[in-house]
């Protein structure tokens, strides 16, 4: 039997390998180091305790500090691994991450870059309500010169990471927070995982279900079900928003002509629409059905547990969505 | 300080109920969430941090507003949200202050001035100087309580509040609840200052340094700050130094302190110690304070039944409080 | 003839007319009072001296501060205007933005509510390079709760405006500043602009042209073009970006058959995406044509005129595209 | 202050030295926004601030660096920046520092260690921190110097660096330099403390007020700062006072100041007054000034015909250094 490993360990044991593989490797963040406990749930724990307090820092409650110095490190020849404890909290650190970090390279002309990875966790479905859990990466794939990546299990996560941290771009790497500890195959060690390469989870030949992160496992609870009515979905993983693996999901979409797409974050203006007009623009005479979205219901996310079960993708709506496409 | 007198007897009584009740309602969470019985899903304690909320609220009315935080149910009660709804809202019952959409981050009670609970640290102070700017415009003598935790003085929105606050002279108190920990980082290891209310300097403000866990000093510094305010003089930064008890969330093992520091703090335990002060100075009978805490038991209890009795709210809620007009 | 204005006097007069209207109406941000000469380009010339430096007033550079401060006031009965002088300064103001303005109404259960106007300036064109000129809408949209407004004619940024102050919702208004000395038609006093409602500028037959805001100056140009080439071209100016009118454009689109959205935010994850994706979805088997979506090209705003000027949706890339539709 | 001695001869005439530079190259930046020739778009004068960054940088070697803002070209100039390149990139050359793309706010040139200029008030402090921390890291003894205004005293980025800096003993400079004003809002209007350096103390970090625009207090002010982070003691903030003589930007009526006020701080101007200093004290005679004032108008004379006669980037710059691998 293959070995298991949940998300935590593996984002965990890539950047244990990043860092003893590169000495520029470092890290900040609120209670990174293991005298804070490493990590609020405990993700870098052991680093400082190796790597020593100099490489991997706790910081103050000071997001845009922490951004900022890991901009400033990175353009001096650190790769710093910069953590926002929850995607809401980049609220405060945009203007670091946005009109710096995604733009240096680009107005220096090429002389500065910006090689630091993002880290930060989210995700709806554990009661913390309106502002710890939104899915933001449509803002940040909208945002020219910042990389994307929401790895859904726990071997991508370990090889994503790696490829995160090894890119010369800055990387905004999700963490779902709620699967944190679900297990999967462990990762190769050493082994990065290109960004810009979708993986095709599951052959099919009906209809095309697009997704990424956390949503990934709806998406395969839905293909099951509709396996079970003799329904052939092909799954594709993203892995990246930016950049999108287009010829993968055009190549898909042109074999199943439907196509299906589901993420956490809301539907409107979200990365699904994007994905959508895309398909549609290349594909336009062989589509059969018009793309549908799946996303979160545009609000913020609830606090009561059936509002907030009823506020994301569940496989029932997927499994709708793809009906909807086949009918 | 300048000393403007002493808390009366029936000052010190109203401080030791609120702690009281403050105190009650937090044991029964503690057990809710254990038992699981009413699905509350997230829980912060202020267990240990009572006596400040109570000593401020005593000097307040409904018409003053109060911004709070995630640890702010102490802040809550003290400032006299009705238990039913608080507790229908930690239920996620649609009878919730929030229709349970909210949760016991995002508690809110216009009618008892509990005007917002950020989950964001530092994002209480600049919607407490928008309060204060209204009363300022309207002429009225309303203050306005921000509370927040000592990792918040570090992050930017303390500053632009403190700084804005002092320039416009508005009605605010910026109460800065010292508990030595944001998280699970240390006091020093985050701030660079020895005292935080000496930051007060920086803005022009007065700061004030107390021990929020004495009943006497914590009233006394409020009074002075709160007059202040309603005078038209401006804002103070009170820091009340303090301890936290039960870690950051329930399940933290809370393992940063010194041999010793953390059982030192708990023996100085800051409720039984007001109530022996209480019956040694004669201003309370044994008697009198175990009807007293009996009265509060039954309301926790009342609560809990009514939270357990309320109905969850429906789907259609997702849709409803978006926008103004309703889907 | 009819009177002339351009959009700094247009929206002057708004903020004019709806403070002499209800007194609750305020005005804060950098530079807004005549004493710091009545804002950068003088938008709010004027105003302090006709109502007072209570209601209209200068802050300190504190983004986040003015934004809370708004939030706060407005929760209490004032209708605070909050200038954020630059789109790329919302990234400062962010989470008083998106974790507090947008969704206080949904978390609080509806108790509360935002009504505050959030106005910016922006836009490529000037020379100020990668961090002055953002479009940014796209990434409010995508935050349940926030309204977004983008005028296109000194007259629609009149009403459009006096409507964003009287909702009661948060809302976005995007002024255009390389064109704010533009003329165009007079507003007429104290006519508001009903957000959500999509204005069909130009009837045509073969082809829906969809813009917004300043890109339908180059739409118009694009249009006219086309005319003497004997297409002919139905421009809709959405007006608001949220509410989006989809009614209007899909009863355009379903008459012609064919859509072009033209806007100046980067194309990628842009609100073209939306549109596309939404028109496509709703008018599958009646387009004759994919959607094509034209926008800034996918980079940070560059400095060198010839670059700017390249990387904007001009006359001519509209018109491409819309011959791509009729191809 | 502590007193380390005066600068020698040779210091104050370096110091003349780059001072004079940035004045003929100002001055020649007006002519040429004026006329027009050169497509010079956007310029903000740092006229009156000139001795600051000139004491500072007789102090610094290229390995050092710089991170400053908008009104930066006295800093930039200062730190040795080629003039070839700084007047091509205002051009908008393909032989600018930045090929054109990032303009006179966005100057990088890191060979002579000019970092990052941003457009962002306070951006320029968070990623100083970085780059000091990376030398703090490696053991060298570079510093950092983290020039801003008076005006970004008062935002966010600003308090959290600070703290940053010094609870981590970085080897940074915050360079204050107050002139009085921001855009158009006097400093007291915004600023709620007397004197900026005092906010020095809410860090537990020196803070030196000094005449900023008199070489040797200035240099002395900025040898103890500099030589404390270089022996690795930590940040120091210097509030370096000076004066704005040109307005804000090109155009700016800059009525804000009293009667006399900006006339009397014009009298004072220290470049004539240290030319004075240096032929009184024996230190150069008018001929040798006379002569480096010819090889300074010569130098300018030489970088804007090399900007003139550089080509303009090509439009395809604008797909290039967005992210590392090209379109
Ligand atoms: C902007 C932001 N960053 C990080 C967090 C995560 N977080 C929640 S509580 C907390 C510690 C806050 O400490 P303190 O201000 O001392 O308050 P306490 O919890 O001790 O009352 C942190 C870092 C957050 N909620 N918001
Ligand atoms: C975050 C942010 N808010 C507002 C602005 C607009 N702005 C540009 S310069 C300026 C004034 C800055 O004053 P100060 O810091 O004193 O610097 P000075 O220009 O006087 O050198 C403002 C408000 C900005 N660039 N960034
Ligand atoms: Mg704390
Ligand atoms: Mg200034």
């Amino acid at each position: 039997m293959a070995k298991k490993m949940n998300f935590v360990t593996a984002i965990n044991l890539a950047m244990h390998d990043a860092m003893e593989q590169d000495e520029n490797v470092m890290l900040l963040g609120e209670d990174v180091a293991d005298e804070e406990g490493g990590g609020v749930v405990k993700v870098t724990k052991g680093l400082s305790t190796k790597f020593g307090t100099s490489r991997v820092r706790s910081t103050p409650i000071a997001e845009e500090a922490i951004m900022g110095a890991a901009i400033g490190a990175s353009l001096v020849g650190k790769r710093p691994i910069a953590e926002i404890m929850l995607m809401n909290f980049t609220t405060v650190s945009m203007d670091q991450m946005v009109n710096h970090a995604a733009k240096l390279r680009f107005m220096s002309g090429g002389q500065t870059n910006v090689p630091i990875t993002i880290r930060t966790m989210t995700g709806a479905g554990g009661g913390a309500g309106g502002q710890h859990c939104d899915m933001l990466e449509a803002w940040f794939a909208h945002t020219a010169g910042m990389k994307v990546v929401v790895p859904s299990t726990p071997a991508d996560a370990y090889g994503l990471l790696l490829s995160c941290i090894q890119d010369d771009d800055p990387c905004l790497f999700i963490e779902n927070l709620p699967t944190y500890w679900t297990m999967g195959e462990a990762p190769e060690r050493g082994q990065a995982i290109p960004l810009g390469k979708a993986n095709v989870v599951k052959d099919g030949s009906d209809v095309t279900l697009i997704s990424y992160g956390r949503t990934m496992m709806e998406a395969q609870a839905a293909c099951q079900q509709l396996e079970t009515e003799g329904v052939s979905v092909e799954l594709v993983d993203l892995r990246s928003i930016v950049p999108l693996d287009l010829p993968t999901v055009l190549e898909s979409v042109s074999k199943t002509r439907r196509a299906v797409i589901a993420h956490e974050a809301v539907t409107p203006f979200g990365v699904g629409a994007e994905l959508a007009a895309q398909i549609t623009e290349m594909l336009f005479s062989e589509l059969q059905a018009p793309v549908q979205r799946v996303g979160g219901s545009y609000n913020a996310v609830p606090y009561a547990q059936a509002l907030e079960d009823a506020h994301l993708p569940t496989p029932d709506r997927i499994t709708d969505a793809i009906k909807k496409t086949l009918a | 300080m300048t000393t403007l007198g002493q808390p009366d007897p029936a000052t010190l009584l109203d401080i030791y109920e609120r702690a009281a009740r403050i105190r009650k309602n937090d044991e029964a969470f503690h057990s809710a969430m254990q038992s699981g019985k009413l699905g509350i899903r997230i829980y912060y304690s202020p267990r240990g941090q009572e006596i400040i909320p109570s000593a401020i609220c005593n000097l307040l009315t409904d018409e003053d507003y109060l911004v709070t935080i995630y640890r702010g149910v102490h802040d809550q009660i003290a400032k006299g949200i009705p238990l039913n709804e608080l507790w229908a809202e930690y239920a996620g019952r649609v009878t919730g202050t929030c229709k349970g959409k909210g949760g016991p981050m995002h508690v809110t009670h216009p009618e008892t001035g509990n005007m917002v609970t950020t989950g964001i640290v530092g994002g209480s102070m600049p919607i407490a100087n928008g309060l204060a700017m209204a009363s300022q415009m309207d002429g009225n003598d309303r203050v306005t309580i921000a509370s927040f935790g000592d990792g918040a003085s570090n992050i930017g929105a303390f500053h632009e509040s403190l700084n804005m606050a002092s320039v416009w002279k508005l009605p605010v108190i910026f109460v800065c609840q010292n508990n030595l920990i944001a998280e699970h980082t240390r006091y020093e290891k985050g701030t660079s200052v020895e005292r935080i209310a000496d930051r007060a300097s920086a803005y022009g403000m007065p700061g004030i340094h107390v021990n929020g866990n004495d009943p006497l000093e914590m009233w006394k510094a409020a009074k002075v700050a709160i007059d202040r305010a309603r005078a038209g003089e401006g804002p103070t930064l009170i820091e009340a130094m303090t301890f936290r008890f039960m870690g950051h969330l329930i399940g933290d093992p809370d393992e940063h302190w010194n041999e010793g520091e953390k059982e030192a703090a708990m023996e100085r335990d800051p409720i039984p110690a007001l109530r022996r002060y209480l019956i040694d100075h004669g201003h309370a009978t044994e008697g009198d304070l175990q009807g007293l805490e009996e009265k509060l038991d039954q309301e926790v209890e009342d609560a809990m039944a009514f939270a357990a009795e309320s109905a969850k709210p429906d789907i259609l809620e997702l849709q409803k409080d978006v926008f103004a007009e309703e889907k």
